[in-house]
């Protein structure tokens, strides 16, 4: 039941991680490319294919875990990192993968998703964000923008969106990374460190829903406005952006601030990434589209906060070393007792 | 260390059995000072059975009528099974404590005040009259022997020496209390003494908190002896329990030590996933300190993570439990019918309180029954089960986890806030005769074999092989939506969904052939037969036995399992011309029995947050038997 | 516009009814060609019933069986109940769909295919084994009245002149299918046409759209009318129908109308909360339309913020209404319970779908009965409606807000998938006949009265008043705590307790005393009724009136009021030797009955998603009626 | 019903807004300093008594409403926001405070206090934080310091704990403040501010439960410590605190620094306080002790973004605009109708 100490693991590849049944998303969907940058991911990892576990919601997302070749929950709507922990709990040893929606990991499962981050248990939550809900034929959802027309919001939304970011560094992750699922190079080495992480893994996925929500990620993903519409995070380098990367973020009074690079301001005025920095991570939180380019790549990144998995085992042990082998006759029994002859 | 009488005293009335109470403010340490009363009793051999009786507020304002706390014992020299309808001896720290309780007390029956405490603020605190003393009213000391004693005053005295403050000397007047009443009943003050040597002596290491608990107990023991204040004492001999090693358990205890005891047996881990809800939340504070047993316990941020947890853990291996009360049960709902579709071990704990919405938190009711047949959306069958004293809590707590294995569904335990909290004494088993319980995972494969298929069935029980992840071979994902039958895979099928319908409920009825028949407590034919189920048995055996002592052909049989019923439970019922169902609600056992036997069982209900009270119980059942017009109660 | 025979046709074949489906991929089109269809055969002034089915997925993958998409009209010039059993034409516009629906085809039944479409790709991706094309196949072309139609050829070909793109142009394809199937019905085009002009022409300004559909729709009429495909054109005459006006409705519809009248007859506004779920989520689509109506809709985070939120605006005087499917039952169950504690009007729309979990989401089924009866922990009432029919909901849906506001109470409204998706013709009743809906607030004081006891009740009803935030002289607290009879106040007091247990239960149960008594469809006594409620009200009424026109005593009824039964029910039972209840679940409602009235009520209980196949149901009947040992369904 | 335009308002005082029913809280206990101030700010305010709508979940705090003369719900656990909502969108002129506990609303209730946050509806959340579950006697909360030994945690919690006002900043919440219960005084302002405001005000108080938590926030109440552990935030005035107001906070790389006074550093190289400026807000939220003094006092404060009500009514007005009179026989007849005769 407990799977530490490899020695050898076996070569495997993406179709030893693919199911027999049928991928039945939307043609276009961009659930498909995340799908095949996890099979690909997972084979590159040092770990065995049967300790592996996919958990999800609902949604169409959340159908994610049939579709992968490991074991696999898919658990009821918002519920996911409720689940996951339970499977942690009982096996710390397992790799465990939370993939589901915006509407599931943030409407009704709010909640269980800041609270995996705030206790640091060791999963990976991939967040399939298409900011609606898709499976049930397009509402808005917590990541909508403000205005958004759809099925029950004739008139536009009224909400103000979420940022899942924010909500990420608020409850302290300690990875938090975002990435696009058109740019799967990229996508590959973030939900690969996110696997690898020790805690609570958390990756906002910029996901197309063909169907209900085409356009919404367009300033991301097209060629012409990316590349001032976003910028990649790498640690240790500046913050640099822009088709012609002759755009720059800098500190100004506390906040952040686009430059022109050029002119006197130079690559040594910006704030130079740093994944460790959780203070860093506020700031970054607050850059959204059009006021600031937003970030992707791994946002935050901290290995040595100790796991919710590891303090319950030890705390096992220390009850253990405390107690000896347990003997159920003396528990029984308890401490106070009288014997009738 | 009994004090020896000096003078010899007038020789103790010997009694069967004594319903005492003790009450006071939440900060009296009533509860405490009937724990201690119940433990010597049980020492010196008496049968027992307690209702601690403690309001919704942590510490309402003292001296107000919510801040009443309040805790029974019956003690008795042969069997009983309730903590008794009316109260023998009453000791009232307070005047709201007094005015709580008055009503319960027999006519003629003992009642010790501290008087000390009966003065203007606090009389007007609880609501009585200006210049209105009950204590000098004619009603209280015609009716009552009342034994007024200033008791705040007396402990003080005995504690001058002490420097410890005067706040912490005042809360010693239980003890002084609890000596009183020891002279009284001729019990010994040994196994208190010990206590606090213990508790505070070492544990906690305020020996001084020990000592003038001790003195002041002592101190209202000599007091009772000197001050001849009682006509006489009384005598309640031991009861002829079997030999055996005995302890006092509650319902929770047991059902938390009997959840232990099971993982034992069947060699597994449990991962104990709950929310805090009165009157389950000792479970989980119990469990937790269990560590070294194999048992994980989780506080949830909700109870829908909670059984959502205990699910994952399941899934992943361990025996998955989730425990909760009425509200937390409505809120698992959706996720236990998720437990069902995934055909995977859950126990879910369910200790009722007095409903519905938050209802009396604190009190006792039998109302989540039917909750816990129907209350999830789709047919979506649980093994329901219910324990019928605190001590039954151990074995049915095993049982819970024995059926959640063997047959890979949800199991519901429906205890109840009056078993959960009340006590009798247990002659504690040897976990040797306790049988081990089989669980087999699929070994992994170490060559590429058979594809897996999650959802073939054992011929026998239908259940499907639980295998879990890490498992090389046996990748395999469940879920939510409809399956085919032995691939598991997503099936919108028509003929498919009404055959997995079919055989959940099938798989879940089948439990029937593990579980004891219903066993019928006195003849096995005849009038009447009183059927429960649950937190009534003591009432309604008591009230029984007397009624079939006074010549009546009644017999009882108490329900532990409820879904699927014993097998024999339709002869049974066939074989007694009138069926009569008490229980503490509208009639939902009443229900399923009417629905599944067409017979008129008629129902005894009453919902007063407490258990029955027997006599009334007695005397409703020679109603309805001597009735042939046969109405429902009112 | 109807294009006018150039030759002479031979004269058409005249049938009673006949049942038509559409299929093909989630990206054919068909739901809104089966609309069409069913919206020219209501203008023709037939009788209809339609049944949608779709997958639970959103778009599969093209060509998949996952992916296939139909929708099934039955159209008749007599009345009739259901969508029906068998169909007579099948309109396959691919080989998933021709796969995926064959086996419901009648023997020598009419089936078009859109022979481009199976290719190799295709045949493989629905699973056909290489080389093989169901269209060659003996047992296809000797079973039924196959008719090959290349239609993506045609449809391309009749549209070579808009320069719109391949893509807009194949989407034609269901337009042209549509054109033969109407030719072949002989029915008239005006009305889709009608349609193009009106959605694409003007709304959305795209009249290239609405142009190359009507050309291929025309183009597949022509095509009909040429090709002699067809052995002859069939003619179903117009139904009798009383006079009026008429429209199409689905329940879903219904339901989002009829909340709106009751609230437009009760003057008051709505805000009906909501979470999305399937097949529930079209009400809160249709009604975020109406905020001109004063109808407020909040899509909340879940389930249980839409019940509070409709619970919070039942407070503050709104009608809080919430809507879901049984999933969301189940997350609510615990604020329902709030909402009968603190006895404030609450309508619960629950649409069922298959279950238990996640089950089979766009299915139908009946199983959550029980639960919304017993769904929740403590003695928790609700009253129970459910409507019969796609239009009844209107009639149902006002009903449940009238209950809600006249007992003050939560009153669930049980629909389900067939019902909220299916549709019906419906003679528009007069909204002037709907009488108003009265309810009172007290009004402001202007000087400081009498307290105000929010638990005081009317002595018929035994509901309270309805005091409202922003009233001067009427502040009140409510809570879920147990509350004082009259005052309100939080009480543990045992007896209030038991009172007020039963005035809840009694609160709901005088309810009977404005809902109308049970009707019986044929003669009021015999030898069998069988008894039904919800969606199933049209196969159990065209079963029965078929068994009854054979000759047998059999008489149907159907409960739209659960909780309370009509107070006339037990009465009918009584008359009829045999009660037979037909449920898609395991026996809801005959547990229920059994257990009230103590009769041995035999189930029809059959699970397939769908509702009952009329067959079916007239022959279990029969047998169940035949068989002197009434053994229950399997 | 509607409750707008009053001319003339009585004069009203603490005890118009007292119930006759017995208060039940422990001798002691935070939550009587918090009611009286309550009682006490209410009648300051120009509205109306039948306006105030106090709504709570479950818990100890959650009794409030019960000893408010005002119209009040005291529902079931979490909930309270989500009930307020109802009662906001059937009549947004009035006045509502939810008010409970940390577990009540953070615990079960997250998902719904976030969600309220982010919609901006118009109403005061009086968070009473005392870090434990208090009327279930004594198990962890969220915010309940890691370590901390409970009923349930016998050998320490081990979840990190969540910072409310990290929460708030992160949902975008446009009132966000901290009092303490011992100092009534600010309390009072704070809770005048926060009722005040137009939309969702949010307000962490910390309170003393003196029965399972006694000590929780003694570095914040005692004498001894509270200057240094605990910093007043004052709109425009620089951020100084200490006993001897001799330290103050200044930027350094977009991230706060305790400085000392003197030395070459003045009250101008401080940080001003805006509670205007939303990153500021974010900035605070990662204040905590004992690395930094705590923030008291109004954090943050938009006014200006529209509110959830005001947009529902806005969206109501447009459509009354665009269809004129409703008539119900018209829509009940919808534009598909056929006549037989
Ligand atoms: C308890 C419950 N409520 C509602 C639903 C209906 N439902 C299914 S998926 C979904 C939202 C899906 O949105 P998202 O999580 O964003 O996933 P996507 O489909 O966009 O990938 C909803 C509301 C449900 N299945 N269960
Ligand atoms: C659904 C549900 N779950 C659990 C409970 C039990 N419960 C009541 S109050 C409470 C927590 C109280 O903590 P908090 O909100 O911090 O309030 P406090 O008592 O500390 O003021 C809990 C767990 C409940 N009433 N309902
Ligand atoms: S509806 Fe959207 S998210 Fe769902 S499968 Fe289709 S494209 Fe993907
Ligand atoms: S338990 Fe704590 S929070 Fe609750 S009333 Fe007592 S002191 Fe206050
Ligand atoms: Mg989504
Ligand atoms: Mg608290």
């Amino acid at each position: 039941m407990t799977c530490a100490n490899h020695t050898s693991l076996p070569v495997l590849n993406a179709k030893d991680f693919t199911t027999d049944q049928d991928v039945r998303w939307c043609p276009g969907c961009g659930d498909y490319a995340i799908l095949t940058c996890v099979r690909k991911v997972l084979p590159k990892l040092p770990f065995r294919k049967e300790d592996f576990v996919f958990v999800s919601g609902i949604g169409c997302a959340a159908r994610f875990p049939y579709y992968m070749d490991t074991f696999g929950v898919h658990s009821i709507h918002g519920r996911a990192p409720a689940v996951a922990t339970g499977v942690k709990l009982a096996n710390p040893d397992l790799h465990v993968v939370v993939v589901s929606g915006d509407g599931d990991l943030l409407s009704i499962g709010g909640n269980h998703t800041m609270h995996a981050m705030r206790r640091n248990l060791d999963f990976t939550i991939l967040l399939l964000n298409n900011k609606i809900y898709g499976l049930t034929k397009g509402q808005y959802s917590p990541t909508s923008e403000f205005g958004k027309v759809t099925a029950t919001t004739p008139f536009g939304s009224i909400d103000y969106p979420i940022n899942p970011i924010s909500l990420a560094v608020a409850c302290g992750c300690t990875f938090i990374a975002r990435s696009i699922d058109i740019d799967m190079k990229h996508l590959s080495v973030v939900i690969q460190r996110a696997i690898e992480h020790k805690g609570t893994s958390f990756v906002e996925i910029y996901q197309d829903c063909n169907i209900f929500n085409h356009q919404a990620w367009f300033y991301a993903s097209q060629k012409d406005t990316k590349a001032d519409a976003t910028i990649f995070l790498e640690h240790g380098k500046p913050l640099i952006f822009g088709k012609d990367r002759d755009k720059g973020i800098r500190f100004h009074q506390g906040k952040m601030e686009i430059v022109e690079l050029g002119n006197g301001v130079t690559e040594s005025d910006l704030i130079v990434h740093d994944e460790t920095d959780h203070s860093l991570a506020f700031l970054y939180a607050q850059m959204s589209h059009p006021q600031f380019p937003e970030p992707l790549g791994i946002i935050h990144a901290n290995p040595d906060k100790p796991t919710y998995d590891t303090l319950v085992q030890k705390q096992i042990k220390a009850s253990f070393e405390r107690h000896g082998e347990p003997d159920l006759q003396t528990l029984i029994n308890g401490n106070d007792t009288w014997e009738i002859k | 260390m009994t004090p020896q009488p000096t003078q010899t005293p007038t020789e103790p009335t010997t009694l069967d059995s004594v319903v005492i109470r003790f009450c006071g403010d939440s900060g009296d340490g009533m509860q405490l000072t009937g724990g201690q009363f119940t433990d010597t009793s049980a020492f010196l051999g008496n049968d027992f059975a307690t209702l601690p009786d403690y309001p919704a507020e942590i510490r309402a304002p003292r001296g107000t009528m919510f801040g009443v706390s309040g805790f029974q014992v019956h003690f008795s020299s042969h069997d009983i099974f309730t903590p008794g309808d009316t109260v023998n001896a009453l000791v009232a720290m307070n005047p709201a404590g007094l005015k709580a309780n008055i009503e319960d007390v027999q006519p003629g029956g003992i009642v010790i005040v501290n008087e000390d405490e009966f003065n203007t603020t606090n009389l007007k605190k609880c609501g009585y009259p200006q210049d209105y003393n009950p204590l000098l009213d004619e009603q209280l000391t015609s009716n009552f022997t009342l034994v007024c004693v200033p008791m705040s005053r007396l402990t003080r005295e005995a504690l001058t020496e002490s420097d410890i403050g005067a706040k912490a000397v005042d809360r010693c007047r239980n003890m002084f209390a609890l000596g009183i009443v020891y002279w009284l009943y001729e019990r010994p003050i040994e196994s208190s003494v010990r206590y606090f040597e213990e508790v505070f002596g070492k544990a906690k290491s305020k020996p001084e908190i020990a000592e003038i608990n001790i003195n002041a107990l002592k101190a209202g023991y000599y007091f009772g002896e000197t001050a001849e204040l009682f006509p006489s004492r009384y005598r309640v001999l031991p009861a002829t329990h079997p030999p055996g090693l005995y302890r006092r358990i509650s319902g929770n205890k047991a059902t938390e030590l009997g959840l232990v005891a099971a993982a034992q047996k069947a060699n597994k881990k449990i991962v104990y996933a709950s929310y805090p809800i009165t009157p389950a939340s000792d479970i989980i504070h119990g469990l937790s300190h269990l560590k070294h047993f194999g048992v994980k316990t989780f506080q949830a941020e909700d109870e829908i993570a909670a059984v959502c947890a205990a699910i994952g853990a399941s899934f992943a291996g361990d025996i998955g439990i989730t425990g909760t009360s009425g509200p937390g049960v409505a809120l698992k709902s959706e996720a236990m019918g998720l437990a069902v579709m995934l055909e995977l071990p859950l126990v879910v704990v369910s200790v009722q309180r007095a409903g519905p919405a938050t209802g009396m938190p604190t009190k006792t009711e039998q109302a989540d029954l039917l909750q816990s047949f129907f209350g999830r959306p789709g047919e979506s069958p649980c093994i329901v089960i219910a324990p019928c004293s605190p001590s039954d809590c151990f074995m049915m707590a095993i049982e819970a986890v024995r059926l959640a294995l063997l047959h890979m569904c949800p199991v519901i335990f429906m205890s109840d806030a009056y078993l959960a909290n009340g006590a009798e004494p247990w002659l504690i088993p040897d976990m040797n005769d306790i049988p081990p319980i089989e669980v087999t995972h699929p070994a992994p494969l170490t060559s590429p074999g058979e594809d897996f298929l999650p959802y073939k069935r054992d011929l026998e029980t239908l259940t499907r092989e639980w295998a879990i992840p890490g498992t090389a071979g046996y990748e395999h994902r469940v879920g939510g939506l409809e399956k085919q039958a032995e691939t598991g895979n997503v099936s919108y099928d028509p003929d498919n969904h009404h055959e997995m319908v079919r055989i959940r409920e099938e798989k879940v009825a089948r439990a029937v052939k593990t579980i004891p028949p219903l066993e019928v407590r006195g003849p096995d034919s005849g009038d009447a037969l009183v059927l429960g189920w649950g937190g009534t048995f003591g009432s309604i055996t008591t009230a029984v036995d007397q009624l079939r002592a006074e010549g009546r052909s009644v017999s009882s049989a108490h329900l532990r399992y409820i879904n699927p019923f014993p097998s024999n439970l339709g002869e049974v019922l066939s074989r007694f011309k009138t069926v009569i169902i008490p229980e503490i609600n509208l009639g939902q056992l009443r229900m399923l029995i009417r629905a599944r036997f067409l017979i008129d069982a008629i129902g005894i209900n009453v919902m007063r947050g407490r258990p029955f009270n027997v006599e009334y119980l007695t005397q409703r059942i020679s109603e309805i038997m001597d009735d042939s017009s046969k109405g429902q109660d009112r």
